[in-house]
C-alpha cells in the first residue's frame, strides 16, 4: 500500500468563495466526447432520451478535452491507446476529475487473464480515479449514480436522495 | 462649469453602459439554457431541471465553473493574439447595442448612421476568430479559421445588398428613423412593405439566412463543426477565454435578431396598431432567436462548398434582384 | 512551371485524425495527408481496440468465450454469438431445437433494428444533425426492453448456447415486439420525412463516397455496402443458415453506389427485418429450446469448418479449428467491420474532409469488432 | 460461377508445386488430397485447395478471374509439425459458393508472396496476418503492424508466445 500523504491546508482560505466555486463546478460536469468501447454506447444511451443526463447539466460533451471537465474513461485501453489516454488526460485544464466506467477501465475486466499482452489493466495504472462505475457495461442508472458520486465528491455533500434496491 | 444637464447625462450614460453590460451578458448566459431547454424539448427529453428550478440557474453554474477554469496556452501558440482573440470577439458585439433602438424612448444613443456601424462592428467579430484560430496553432483551428474568413465574405454581400435595399425604400441609416416609418400595424412593416418592393418576403428571408451564417450557427457551422473539425477554431480555448466565444456567439445572434426586428419587423411596433412598446420588440426578438435555435437543432450542417454555392448562385442573384428592383420600383411609383 | 510555385502547389500536411475525434466513433485514427481540405492520402491506422479475442478464444473453454462474443461488435451482439455458437455446433454435430432457431432469427433481427437505428442516429451526428440521434435511441431503448426480458442484458447479449438459447420466450416478449413494430412502422414516415427528403442531407449524401461493386468485391465489403453498390448478395440468401429459408424476405439493393444508397439499404432493411419477425412470431413452433445432451465440457472432433452470418454490418465469419482439446485450436473471427474500413485508403483519396467522413460515417464501423 | 468447375485448375497449380516441397520441412505428413470438394452444410467451404506456398498468387488469379470475393486470411501455428498454415478465404457474391485455399510454410523461414497486388483487401488481412504470427509477405506494400503497438516485435498468436 502507498503512504498517505498528509496534505498540509493552506495559509489563506476563500471559504465562502471555495464552496460557491464547487457548487458551480459540481453543478456543471462538462464530459468529454470520448468512447472506447462497449460502455461508450451506455454513455450516448446515458445522454439520450430516456435517463437524459442533462436534467443535472451535464449533457455538454465537449470534442476538445480542453474544455472538459472529466473525462468518462468507457471501455477498454489498450496498450497502444494508453500514451493517447495520457495525453488527453494531461491536455484537460485544472481542475479536472476521472470517472472509470465499466470492469475494462477499472481492472481489465473480461480481459484480464494471465498472458494477456493488448490492455492497460485498469485506467488508474495511468492517472488517478475519482469514481469507479463498475459494470459491463454499467447500466446508465449506474453511471447517473457514478456522475451524481462526483457531485458528491466535489460538493462535499449530497443534495440527491440515494434510490434504494427494492 | 459643471451645469445639471450635464451630470444627468452622464448618470444617464453610466446606467446605459451598466444597463446594457448586464442585458447583454444576462441574454447570452440564458440563451444558452433557451438552447439546451429547446434542445431537450425538440428531442423528447426534460433538459436541464435539477439545478435550480427549471435549471434556472444552469448558466451561473456554467459561468462561474468556466471563472474558475485553468486557461491553458498551447505550445507553439503566438500569446498576445491568442489571449487577445476572445476579447475582440466579444466587444464588436456590445458596441452594436450601443446604438440599437428598443423602445421609442430607450436607446442609448439615436446615431444617423447607426446602421453603417452595426454593419461595420459586426465584420470585427469574424476577424477575431481568424486571430483565434490561426494563434492556436492548431490543425483543425486553422482550416476552421481559413472557413470561417470564406463565409463570412460569402454571406456579407447577400446581406448588405438585402440591407442596402432597404435602405432605399427608408432613405436613412438612423435605426429609429427606419422603425418609425413602420409604425401602425404588421402591414406597414418592411417586411410586408410590397409597395416599396415586391420582393421584400424574400430579403427577409435572405436577411434570416445570412444572419444565420454570419453568426456561424446550424445549418452553418463551419467554425465550430464538432464531427470534422473537433471544435474548430476554438479547440485550444479553455476556461473563461472558451466562455467569451460562447458568450459572443450569442451576443451575436441577439444583435441579429434585434437588427432584423428593427429592420423587417417594424421594432417596437405593435402588430395591431395598440399599445407599443418594450415589450413587443422583446417578443419579436426572442422569436427570432428561438426560429434561429430551433433551426439548429433541425437540420444537418451543410457541406462547405454547398455553403457557398448557395451564398453565390442563389442568394446573391435574388439580392440583385432584389436590390434592382427596388431602385425601379421606387423611381417608377415614388 | 517555377520550382517554387510547384512547391507552393505541392503544399500538403500530416493531420491526425484520432484516436479520440467526434467522428471516428470510437478510437480509430486516420493519418490523413492533405492539400488544404482535399484528402491526398488517408491511411487509417488501426489496433488501438485490439481486445485479444482470438488469443482468447484458444485459451478458455468453448463455452467460456461466449461472454465475449457480446463484446466484439457490441452494437449487434447476437450476431457474433449466432456466428461463434453456429460454427460450433457445425463442428460438434449438434442439432438445434427449431424453435431455438426461430427465436434466434427474432432477436437477431430485433438486434439488426437496434443497430442499424443507431447507426442512423451516429450517422447524422456526423453530418452534424443531432436530434435524429435522440429519436432513434427513443426506438432502440425499446428494443433493448425486449431484449432485455429475455437475454438479461442491454448490450452485451451472450444469450445463444451450443444447441439453443439459454431462456425461452414468453408471450409478454411476442406482444411486446408486435407492439415495438407497429410503433415503429407509424415512426417510419417520420424519418423519411425529416431525413430522407432533408434537402441539406440529401445534398450531403447524394453522389459522396462512390464505392464501386469491383472495389467492394476487390476489399471483401460486404452487407450494405456491397448491398448499396448493387450486388444483392447476402449471407441470408446465399448461404442459408438457420431458419430463413422459411421467410418471405427480400434482400434490398441500389445501384447509386454512394452513401445515399448505403442509407437506403439500411432503411430498408429495417423494414425487411420487422416482415421477418412477424412472419416468425407467426409460425414459431413450440417445444424445446435447447437441444438435448449437450455434453457440459465440449470437445469437437479434430477439423476444421468455417461458419458465416449476416451480420447488421456484412459478413461475419468463424473459421474454427480444433484438434479435440476442449478449447479451441484457432479461432479466427472475420469482422465485416476490418473488410469494409480497409477499401477507406482507396475510396476517400481525392475527397473533401467533410465528404470523407460521410463516407466513413457511411461504412458503420464498430472500431472494438474491427480491432477485435 | 460453380466452385467445382475451378477444380481442374487448381488442380494444375497445386501439381505443379509437388515436385518441390517447401523448404526446410521434410514431407512431415503424407501428400494431401490437394483439391477437395466438400458439403458446405458440414464444413462451410465448397472447395478446399491445398497449394505449395509458391503458387498461392496463381490461385488467387484464378479465383480473381472467376469474380470471387476474398473474404479473410489467417494463419495457424502447428507447433508440432513445425508449421505454419496461412488459409484464405473466398466467396463468390452472385452463388454464395466458398473456396478455401491452404498452403502450408516452414515455423523457421515463414516467407510468403502477398497477394495484395490483386486483391487490394489482402493488404490489410497480411498485415493482420504478420502480427499474429509472423509470416513475411514478400512484396507487401507495407508491411508493419496494423493491430498491435506500432513497435511491437511479438507475434501473439503463435502457440509458444509468452507475454
Amino acid at each position: 500500500m502507498e503512504k498517505q500523504v498528509e496534505v498540509p491546508p493552506g495559509l489563506i482560505h476563500f471559504a465562502m468563495l471555495d464552496d460557491v466555486l464547487n457548487l458551480a463546478r459540481a453543478n456543471s460536469l462538462w464530459p468529454m466526447t470520448f468512447g472506447l468501447a462497449c460502455c461508450a454506447i451506455e454513455m450516448m444511451a446515458t445522454g439520450a432520451s430516456r435517463f437524459d443526463m442533462s436534467r443535472f447539466g451535464c449533457e455538454v460533451f465537449r470534442p476538445s478535452p480542453r474544455q472538459s471537465d472529466f473525462m468518462i474513461v468507457c471501455g477498454t485501453i489498450s496498450r497502444k491507446m494508453a500514451p493517447a489516454v495520457i495525453t488527453l488526460y494531461d491536455q484537460m485544464p485544472e481542475p479536472k476529475w476521472v470517472l472509470a466506467m465499466g470492469n475494462c477501465a477499472i481492472s481489465g475486466g473480461p480481459f484480464k487473464f494471465p498472458g494477456q499482452y493488448g490492455i492497460v489493466e485498469g485506467v488508474d495504472q495511468l492517472f488517478p480515479v475519482d469514481v469507479y462505475v463498475p459494470g459491463c457495461p454499467p447500466r446508465p442508472e449506474a453511471l447517473i449514480e457514478g456522475i451524481l458520486k462526483l457531485e458528491e465528491k466535489i460538493r462535499g455533500k449530497r443534495c440527491y436522495p440515494i434510490v434504494e434496491a427494492q | 462649469m459643471i451645469s445639471s444637464d450635464m451630470i444627468m447625462e452622464l448618470v444617464r450614460l453610466i446606467l446605459y453602459v451598466v444597463g446594457f453590460l448586464a442585458f447583454a451578458l444576462f441574454n447570452a448566459a440564458y440563451l444558452t439554457l433557451v438552447e439546451r431547454k429547446v434542445a431537450s424539448w425538440s428531442q423528447l427529453r426534460p433538459g436541464p431541471i435539477e439545478v435550480g428550478t427549471w435549471g434556472l440557474l444552469q448558466p451561473v453554474a456554467d459561468g462561474l465553473k468556466l471563472l474558475g477554469k485553468q486557461i491553458l496556452t498551447p505550445e507553439g501558440a503566438d500569446l498576445i493574439l491568442f489571449k487577445l482573440a476572445p476579447v475582440m470577439v466579444v466587444v464588436p458585439g456590445i458596441l452594436c447595442l450601443v446604438t440599437l433602438p428598443f423602445s421609442d424612448t430607450i436607446a442609448p444613443r439615436n446615431f444617423n448612421l447607426g446602421l453603417l456601424m452595426i454593419f461595420s462592428f459586426g465584420a470585427i467579430g469574424v476577424f477575431a476568430i481568424l486571430l483565434g484560430g490561426w494563434a492556436s496553432n492548431n490543425k483543425y483551428s486553422s482550416i476552421a479559421a481559413a472557413r470561417v474568413v470564406a463565409q463570412n465574405i460569402a454571406y456579407e454581400i447577400p446581406m448588405l445588398l438585402v440591407v442596402i435595399s432597404l435602405v432605399f425604400v427608408s432613405r436613412t441609416f438612423n435605426l429609429h428613423t427606419i422603425v418609425d416609418q413602420q409604425m401602425g400595424g404588421f402591414w406597414h412593416w418592411n417586411v410586408l412593405n410590397l409597395k416599396a418592393s415586391l420582393m421584400m418576403p424574400v430579403a427577409f428571408l435572405i436577411y434570416f439566412i445570412c444572419m444565420l451564417a454570419e453568426t456561424n450557427r446550424a445549418p452553418f457551422d463551419m467554425v465550430e463543426a464538432e464531427s470534422e473539425l473537433v471544435a474548430g477554431a476554438f479547440t485550444e480555448y479553455s476556461g473563461m477565454g472558451f466562455g467569451l466565444f460562447f458568450v459572443a456567439e450569442y451576443l451575436n445572434i441577439m444583435v441579429g435578431c434585434c437588427v432584423g426586428t428593427i429592420l423587417f419587423l417594424g421594432g417596437w411596433d405593435c402588430p395591431f396598431g395598440l399599445l407599443p412598446g418594450l415589450h413587443w420588440f422583446l417578443i419579436k426578438m426572442y422569436a427570432l432567436c428561438f426560429a434561429v435555435i430551433w433551426v439548429r437543432w433541425s437540420f444537418p450542417r451543410t457541406q462547405f462548398y454547398g455553403l457557398l454555392n448557395l451564398s453565390w448562385k442563389i442568394l446573391i442573384p435574388f439580392a440583385l434582384a432584389n436590390l434592382v428592383l427596388t431602385a425601379l420600383m421606387l423611381k417608377l411609383f415614388h | 512551371m517555377s520550382i517554387e510555385a510547384q512547391s507552393i502547389l505541392n503544399e500538403t500536411f500530416v493531420l491526425n485524425l484520432g484516436p479520440q475525434h467526434p467522428a471516428t466513433h470510437g478510437v480509430l485514427r486516420v493519418k490523413l495527408t492533405m492539400d488544404g481540405e482535399y484528402i491526398m492520402d488517408a491511411d487509417p491506422v488501426i489496433g488501438y481496440g485490439h481486445r485479444m479475442h482470438e488469443k482468447m478464444g484458444e485459451n478458455r473453454s468453448y463455452a467460456k468465450f461466449l461472454p465475449n462474443t457480446g463484446r466484439m461488435d457490441y452494437i449487434a451482439a447476437l450476431f457474433n454469438g449466432h456466428g461463434y455458437v453456429g460454427a460450433v455446433e457445425r463442428l460438434a454435430g449438434i442439432t438445434v431445437p427449431e424453435r431455438a432457431e426461430y427465436i434466434r432469427v427474432i432477436t437477431s433481427e430485433l438486434n439488426r433494428i437496434s443497430s442499424h437505428l443507431l447507426w442512423l442516429g451516429a450517422f447524422l451526428v456526423d453530418l452534424g444533425g443531432f436530434t435524429p440521434l435522440l429519436y432513434c435511441f427513443d426506438d432502440r431503448e425499446q428494443i433493448l426492453d425486449l431484449l432485455e426480458s429475455v437475454t438479461g442484458s442491454r448490450l452485451t447479449f451472450c444469450y445463444y448456447r451450443f444447441g439453443g438459447v439459454s431462456s425461452d420466450i414468453d408471450e409478454n416478449f411476442a406482444a411486446g415486439t408486435r407492439t415495438f413494430i407497429s410503433r415503429l412502422r407509424s415512426r417510419m414516415p417520420m424519418y423519411d420525412g425529416f431525413v430522407t427528403k432533408n434537402i441539406i442531407f440529401r445534398k450531403r449524401v447524394e453522389g459522396i463516397g462512390p464505392i464501386s461493386a469491383e472495389v467492394c468485391r476487390k476489399y471483401g465489403a460486404t452487407g450494405p455496402v456491397i448491398r448499396g453498390s448493387g450486388v444483392a448478395y447476402d449471407v441470408r440468401k446465399s448461404e442459408p443458415y438457420s431458419v430463413y429459408p422459411k421467410f418471405n424476405f427480400d434482400i434490398p439493393v441500389y445501384h447509386e453506389c454512394d452513401s445515399m444508397a448505403r442509407y437506403k439499404v439500411r432503411i430498408e432493411e429495417m423494414v425487411q427485418s420487422m416482415r421477418i419477425i412477424e412472419q416468425a412470431l407467426d409460425t414459431l413452433p413450440l417445444g424445446p429450446v435447447m437441444a438435448e445432451k449437450v455434453p457440459r465440457t465440449l470437445k469437437p472432433a479434430k477439423g476444421d469448418c468455417y461458419y458465416n452470418v449476416e451480420s447488421a454490418r456484412g459478413s461475419f465469419g468463424v473459421r474454427l479449428v480444433s484438434d479435440g482439446s476442449e478449447n479451441a485450436y484457432r479461432l479466427k473471427l472475420r469482422s465485416p467491420c476490418f473488410s469494409n474500413m480497409s477499401l477507406f485508403r482507396e475510396c476517400s483519396a481525392g475527397m473533401l474532409l467533410p465528404d470523407a467522413l460521410a463516407l466513413m460515417g457511411s461504412l458503420d464501423l464498430v472500431i472494438p469488432d474491427m480491432d477485435r | 460461377m460453380k466452385a467445382f468447375l475451378l477444380k481442374s485448375k487448381f488442380e494444375v497449380i497445386a501439381l505443379q508445386g509437388i515436385p518441390a516441397p517447401v523448404a526446410g520441412v521434410e514431407t512431415a505428413t503424407a501428400p494431401l488430397p490437394l483439391v477437395i470438394e466438400m458439403e458446405h452444410a458440414a464444413r462451410g467451404t465448397n472447395l478446399d485447395v491445398t497449394v505449395p506456398a509458391e503458387r498461392v498468387v496463381d490461385a488467387a488469379k484464378i479465383l480473381d478471374d472467376a469474380k470471387f470475393m476474398i473474404e479473410a486470411i489467417t494463419g495457424v501455428d502447428w507447433l508440432a509439425d513445425r508449421q505454419l498454415e496461412v488459409v484464405y478465404d473466398f466467396t463468390h457474391a452472385a452463388s454464395g459458393e466458398r473456396v478455401t485455399v491452404r498452403t502450408r510454410i516452414s515455423r523457421d523461414q515463414p516467407k510468403l508472396p502477398t497477394i495484395s497486388h490483386i486483391y487490394g483487401g489482402a493488404n490489410w488481412h497480411e498485415r493482420e496476418t504478420h502480427d499474429f504470427f509472423g509470416i513475411i509477405f514478400t512484396g507487401h506494400p507495407q508491411l508493419i503492424p496494423l493491430l498491435l503497438p506500432e513497435d511491437a516485435r511479438f507475434h501473439p498468436l503463435r502457440k509458444d508466445f509468452t507475454a
